[in-house]
């Protein structure tokens, strides 16, 4: 893997990282704003765990005949980043599920819109 | 699906090959690529497989949902009760060395229990969140 | 060849978000997140995080779809309305992209081994982890044992999440009657 | 009792004082027994420490201390005397006026009412007694709550326009600019004791010094300098009582009582004048004090001319106190004395009016001193101290003011009081006119005095504004004893 | 055993969110929270005098060694905020006994209590961490916590609050990540002290920036500092009441601890307020947030919501502390932290009180409460005086420290922008008082009864530290100096 391969890493990482963001600020609704916010977040694995590869280096695991190994580091932090990541989502969903039975609907704009100012009596839930 | 005998009975044997290979991935995870959390991932998959084959309730009855939420607590608690054993055996919180005589021994011994944990806590989580949105998907069916 | 290979990974997960970006139907979005992930995986192979490979395999490209789609059929959302305004929102992508760009182009140079995260933590890791753990996969020593507590607030983070999903989403023995 | 315990006791007194009003809300009488009690009780306590402060001690009682070099202090200066002396005194008048007048108007809330009166009058001891601008601060902000019930009292809907005014205008300036001054005093001088000559130190610019005068001054609303008065008239609202004892005397001397100590204690009158730092202070009082004086002479309604006429006389104060001379300091210290017992005369006299005859406005007083003796009479004796002739308080302390504008040549000062004079005239004199000379227009349904409490109470205050003339020891020995240190 | 209370009062709470799923009975799960947090407090106080002196207590976890290993690392500065943030979180554990009786059903109890074990886990475990990746596992914690505390509200609107606040708040995290990943690419360690003594070399590299900016915007998000507020109003207002209170009182609190340890232990100040302008951008999002955000309160039509933009404000009062960039500016900084966690957590818990009888805070709800309620419409209006910064209550104590540090800069008109957004104070305030005690109550209010006694007494607790701690100020102002004095001496 090349140096040059290894700039259009980074590249990419911040191409993805913009498309993510935008996704999730500028659509409205609730599911794809999720999908836009893990690919946001993914975004960060490749600029934790591309500068962490060694030319010529190995996975980070003991073998004979291997003498050089990747930074295992990065890969430990991202393995909870993933993780966390999928929880989070996880528990996006399930807001997004009640907010549907709340509101029957998953679009932003139309829940604002069936909202009175915030001083109106409390609505119960469905 | 709960007619298609064939499906029934791959997805059985299906299942036996994920449970194994979920055990491969916790253990080999010393050596290779893998660990607790992958495996429960794994593990959860296949109940997730028998559910969809064999049906929500099927699947209930396997493990019923009193058994998964304990489970999602056990988990926490074998890890963070590692860390606590530490603490009992004079050493710091989360310290494997003095889990047993040899330090190395020890930290093989820690390393085990806490992939357990994870593993227990993940596959019960991503069972549970499972069953709560098929569950209240066939409401929302209902409905 | 592998440089070649990464690169046209990449292209393809650039393109599969742009795709995710304008791609209006839910169900179609679900899938490309999928695709995105397996590439995403891909290119962590090529370079050398196989663990973080196979979790974002099994994370990506299985839980989170599966999540998905079964959020999906509990929402009834299939079209996703056009959006209004989007300058704004592109606005503060670019600039993040901006300060992104910013921030990385006087980054250590690939693979320099004298670069500092080669040269200061990682090498006790790789050198010791060995004897001091007896575990060979050194991510499985860091995860489990150097930075056990990072793992142990990992899986309570995923607890959270779990009984989380509970609070929200158990049908509560009221709420049951009231329907019946 | 030690001086301590004088000072806990005669600030914890009105406290207490209000809680046993409180409770005995149901039974008027025992009410209006315990208000009287209290003030008769505090004002004893005040006169037992005013024998410690002519002997030239300074008592002292440290409450609380907040922050290194931030307390909560207590200590009694001659003017603080002077201001608690004449504050408590009056309460006692008051009270007594208070009982006639509320149950003759049948005003509603009396509990309430006495409640505030006496925690106004513990702001007020606590304002006297301050040992720092700290403690003054606090006890400032508690009087402006404490009375914007008072002011609110009738609850209407102009009440409570007019008490916005209030508490907007004397909170806003107090925090905006008072606040602000006192930090950057601390900030400057890392103290805010008061101490003879000042804790600024003599080695500020003239343009710090200044501004800092200016934020003082504009600061201290309760002193009602333009352009911050506009509270003062709109205060009027409430019933007379609170006009009197407040309006007249506690609040707006609390005003000037601050801006006198600030001067002589904070600053030091030879730092200000070393460095010509309030040269520009005797134009705006005298500004205000005119302007002020027409204002009153062209508004007819009586509560509102009187309001007016305390604006200008309290700029009188700040003036004297602007000119830095010993002798007008003098001046401006008796003037708290002396303004107080006649304006609340003139307050009185006012509410006997309203009582008695409902009447409010200037041009409907033809004759009214026929059926009304006693008020009239005593209100042409305020009339007079206002004016500033003899044998009225007001002269005395004119004539200190007057003989300081020379001593120190300001002649624009001397001008300025001697044609505010003449203004004042002009608006009081007609009124004592037309309520003698003139005769009632036929048709008038006839009434006599108001409540004898009123008669008594504004009698006794129109004796006290004479005896002072002939009698001002007491007053004078403070103020000397203030100018002298 | 004490060298060990540095984990274990994060440890403890962490222990026992599973237990409390395991006991399930609301009763138990209440006793749980209750003796948890009282133990934490305890460990959290005995912290607070050890650190006092100026000691610096390192703990390695497992034993490892730093920087190999994570490290907890406590001295002045988050002992100072742990013990505020235990203190806060057994008075709530207490108070949401009766509070959420009446909001959350009897069966889900036991998931708010697990669910406040874990935020509390995570609040303590971010003040108290070393390790910068450690920081942001913990900070997904209490935030993922705090998402499901929200969404548990009654109103169908604590669905969406939660929503948003769970998108802005996963962006602030991705942004913190990528600020800890080009700090650890430069630096090549993720302690925080390591990082501290290795970013000099590297401080003109332009990555060491960009970190510094990820981070200050990733943590401002969570700290809610204008314009990145916008989550926070809706998360107060329909999040639970004890929720409500705990979150105004420690959540930002907290992430304002995190940008000043950044700040000043780990990127310096020199670098940070020296040679980067970050002082200037605080004091002037500071400033737009004291006077816009206490503006936009005035005209809420709903008290909570009303105080939650209040709290917007009050935030912009620390940030200005630190943008001040003097000792005395961090000291009022962080003295304004601990006061304004009182107040605000005292007004909604009171808040809490009336929504529990009223039904809502909406200020047609609340038309004549002083009447029926006396003590509960006193103790807001007390509170009410310390946002304001009146003398005897806590927050004059903070607000002088501020403007004295402005002056000292000789920025006078910084001091008078100061005292004028709290004019705003009063005028939002004084709208409680006129609704509260100047309109006759409604027939619905007349029937109300005051409080129950123990939510009171709890809250009153409160309201007596706001009186008390403005009177004396030895705890928080001697605290806060220690601590200021920590941050500036830095780590290690």
């Amino acid at each position: 893997m090349t140096v040059i391969a290894a700039q259009f890493t980074y590249w990419v990482t911040i191409f993805i990282a913009i498309a993510g963001l935008y996704i999730v600020i500028a659509r409205g609704n609730l599911i794809k704003k999720l999908v836009g916010l893990s690919i946001f977040q993914t975004s960060v694995y490749l600029l934790y765990i591309a500068p962490g590869k060694l030319i010529g280096g190995t996975a980070p695991i003991y073998s004979v005949d291997f003498a050089i190994y990747s930074n295992p580091l990065p890969h430990v932090l991202i393995l909870t980043a993933i993780v966390v990541g999928v929880a989070t989502l996880a528990l996006g969903l399930a807001l997004v599920v009640r907010i549907r039975e709340a509101y029957g609907t998953i679009e932003e704009d139309e829940i604002l819109a069936q909202e009175a100012p915030p001083d109106a009596v409390a609505t119960p839930r469905p | 699906m709960k007619d298609y005998l064939v499906l029934r009975v791959i997805a059985k044997l299906m299942i036996g090959f994920m449970l194994l290979f979920a055990l491969y991935v916790q253990f080999h995870g010393d050596f290779g690529p893998g660990g607790g959390f992958q495996a429960g991932v794994i593990v959860a998959a296949s109940i997730v497989l028998y559910a969809i084959i064999y049906g929500l309730d099927a699947a209930r009855t396997v493990i019923p949902d009193r058994v998964i939420e304990a489970l999602i607590a056990v988990g926490v608690l074998v890890f963070a009760g590692v860390g606590v054993a530490g603490l009992l055996l004079g050493g710091n919180y989360l310290d494997y060395f003095v889990l047993s005589g040899d330090p190395v021994h020890g930290q093989h011994r820690g390393i085990f229990w806490v992939e357990a944990g994870v593993l227990i806590t993940v596959f019960a989580v991503m069972l549970k969140v499972f069953y709560l949105f098929a569950s209240r998907g066939r409401e929302a069916d209902a409905e | 060849m592998e440089g070649v290979i990464a690169g046209a990974l990449l292209t393809m997960m650039a393109a599969a978000t742009v795709a995710i970006a304008v791609q209006r139907n839910l169900f179609a979005v679900v899938i490309l997140s999928g695709i995105y992930s397996f590439l995403m995986a891909t290119v962590l192979v090529a370079l050398d995080a196989v663990d973080v490979a196979m979790t974002e395999a099994a994370v990506g490209a299985g839980i989170s779809t599966v999540l998905l789609l079964s959020a999906l059929h509990l929402s009834r959302g299939e079209e996703v309305k056009p959006l209004h305004k989007p300058l704004l929102p592109l606005a503060v992508a670019v600039a993040t992209g901006g300060a992104l760009v910013y921030g990385t182009l006087d980054l250590p140079a690939f693979s320099d081994p004298q670069a500092a995260i080669h040269a200061h933590v990682a090498p006790r890791y790789i050198e010791q982890a060995y004897r001091e753990t007896g575990v060979e996969n050194i991510v499985t020593a860091v995860l489990a044992s150097y930075r056990g507590y990072d793992t142990l607030g990992e899986t309570t983070v995923v607890f959270t999440a779990g009984v989380g999903v509970i609070a929200l989403l158990r049908r509560r023995r009221r709420a049951e009657k009231a329907r019946a | 009792m030690t001086p301590e315990a004088l000072i806990g006791a005669a600030f914890a007194t009105p406290i207490a004082g209000a809680a046993a009003i409180a409770a005995l809300g149901r039974a008027p009488n025992l009410r209006e027994a315990a208000t009287l009690a209290t003030a008769a009780a505090l004002f004893l306590l005040v006169l037992a420490l005013t024998q410690s402060v002519l002997a030239g001690e300074r008592p002292a009682l440290m409450l609380v201390e907040m922050m290194p070099g931030l307390a909560l202090r207590f200590e009694i200066e001659p003017l603080g005397m002077l201001f608690g002396l004449v504050a408590s005194g009056l309460w006692i008048v008051n009270s007594i006026y208070s009982m006639g007048y509320m149950r003759a108007n049948g005003e509603a809330h009396q509990t309430r009412f006495y409640v505030c009166f006496a925690l106004a009058l513990a702001s007020t001891i606590g304002i006297a007694f301050a040992g720092n601008l700290l403690t003054l601060f606090v006890f400032y902000e508690a009087l402006t709550l404490v009375t914007y019930p008072l002011v609110t009292h009738s609850g209407t809907a102009e009440a409570r326009r007019a008490g916005r005014t209030y508490i907007g205008v004397l909170v806003g300036t107090s925090i905006l600019f008072l606040l602000i001054a006192i930090v950057w005093t601390f900030e400057i001088a890392s103290t805010v004791e008061f101490r003879s000559g000042g804790i600024l130190g003599p080695d500020l610019d003239r343009a710090t010094l200044a501004a800092l005068l200016a934020l003082y001054v504009f600061g201290i609303g309760k002193a009602a300098v333009m352009p911050v008065h506009r509270w003062l008239p709109a205060a009027m609202v409430a019933p007379t009582p609170v006009s009197a004892l407040l309006h007249a005397v506690a609040v707006v001397k609390a005003g000037v009582f601050c801006v006198i100590k600030i001067v002589v204690y904070v600053f030091g009158t030879e730092t200000l004048g070393r460095a010509d730092a309030a040269a520009w202070l005797p134009y705006v009082a005298g500004f205000t004090i005119l302007a002020a004086s027409v204002v009153a002479l062209r508004s007819n309604n009586l509560k509102r001319r009187l309001a007016y006429s305390t604006v200008s006389q309290l700029s009188y104060v700040v003036l004297a106190t602007a000119l830095l001379a010993p002798l007008s300091i003098v001046g401006a210290a008796l003037h708290v004395a002396a303004h107080a017992v006649g304006k609340i005369t003139l307050f009185f006299a006012a509410g006997a009016i309203y009582t008695a005859a409902h009447k409010t406005e200037v041009s409907q007083l033809d004759g009214i001193g026929r059926r009304m003796p006693w008020t009239m009479g005593a209100f042409a004796v305020g009339a007079l101290s206002m004016i500033g002739l003899p044998p009225a308080a007001g002269f005395v302390s004119k004539w200190y003011m007057l003989q300081g504008a020379l001593a120190a040549s300001q002649w624009v000062a001397f001008g300025v009081i001697t044609l505010s004079t003449l203004l004042t005239a002009a608006y009081f004199v007609p009124i004592v006119y037309r309520a003698f000379l003139v005769r009632a227009p036929a048709g008038e349904h006839v009434h006599g005095e108001a409540p004898w409490t009123m008669v008594l109470a504004l009698t006794a205050t129109a004796a006290a504004t004479v005896f002072l003339f002939f009698q001002p020891a007491v007053p004078l020995a403070l103020a000397r004893a203030l100018a002298g240190s | 055993m004490t060298s060990h209370f540095p984990i274990l009062q994060v440890v403890l709470p962490l222990l026992a969110a599973p237990v409390m799923v395991l006991a399930r009975r609301a009763g138990i799960t209440w006793l749980i929270a209750v003796a948890m947090s009282a133990a934490v407090l305890g460990m959290a106080g005995w912290l607070f005098v050890q650190t006092g002196a100026g000691e610096t207590i390192s703990y390695a976890i497992g034993s490892w060694p730093p920087p190999w290993g994570i490290e907890y690392r406590i001295d002045a500065a988050n002992a100072y905020v742990m013990l505020l943030v235990a203190a806060i979180g057994l008075l709530v554990a207490l108070y949401s006994r009766a509070s959420i009786a009446a909001e959350i059903p009897a069966d889900q109890h036991y998931l708010f209590y697990t669910m406040f074990a874990l935020c509390l886990t995570g609040l303590l475990g971010m003040a108290a961490t070393g390790d910068a990746f450690n920081l942001f596992v913990f900070l997904e914690i209490a935030s993922l916590s705090t998402y499901v505390l929200i969404a548990l509200g009654r109103d169908r609107r604590a669905l969406v609050a939660a929503y948003q606040y769970l998108i802005t708040g996963t962006i602030g995290a991705s942004f913190i990540v990528i600020g800890v990943g080009l700090a650890y690419l430069e630096t090549g360690t993720l302690n925080l002290a390591d990082m501290a003594t290795r970013l000099p070399d590297v401080s003109d590299q332009r990555s060491v920036r960009a970190a510094l900016a990820f981070l200050t915007v990733g943590v401002s998000l969570k700290l809610a500092l204008f314009p990145l507020h916008l989550w926070l109003p809706n998360a107060y207002t329909y999040a639970p009441s004890a929720v409500a209170a705990f979150l105004a009182a420690t959540a930002t609190k907290v992430a304002v601890y995190v940008l000043m340890r950044l700040y000043y232990s780990v990127f310096g100040a020199k670098l940070v307020f020296e040679e980067l302008a970050v002082g200037r951008v605080l004091i002037a999002l500071s400033l737009a947030a004291m006077v816009i955000a206490s503006a936009v309160a005035i005209f809420q039509r709903d008290v909570k919501r009303m105080f939650a933009y209040s709290s917007i404000a009050q935030v912009g009062y620390i940030t200005l502390g630190i943008g001040i960039a003097s000792e005395t500016g961090l000291i009022a900084g962080i003295v304004h932290l601990f006061n304004h966690a009182l107040t605000k957590g005292a007004i909604f818990m009171l808040l809490g009180c009336i929504a529990l009888r009223a039904g809502g805070v909406g200020f047609d709800r609340i038309a004549g409460i002083g009447r029926v309620m006396p003590l509960t419409s006193f103790g807001i209006v007390i509170g009410g005086l310390s946002l304001i910064g009146v003398p005897g209550t806590a927050g004059f104590v903070s607000k002088w420290y501020l403007v004295v540090a402005a002056l000292e800069q000789g920025a006078l008109w910084l001091a008078v922008l100061v005292v004028a957004s709290s004019l705003l104070a009063i005028v939002y305030v004084w709208r409680f008082v006129e609704a509260a005690y100047f309109n006759a109550p409604s027939a619905h209010i007349a029937a109300l009864k005051e409080a129950p006694a123990g939510m009171l007494a709890l809250s009153w607790v409160m309201i007596a530290a706001c009186i008390y701690f403005g009177l004396d100020t030895r705890l928080t102002l001697g605290g806060a100096t220690d601590a200021a004095g920590a941050l500036m001496r830095g780590w290690p």
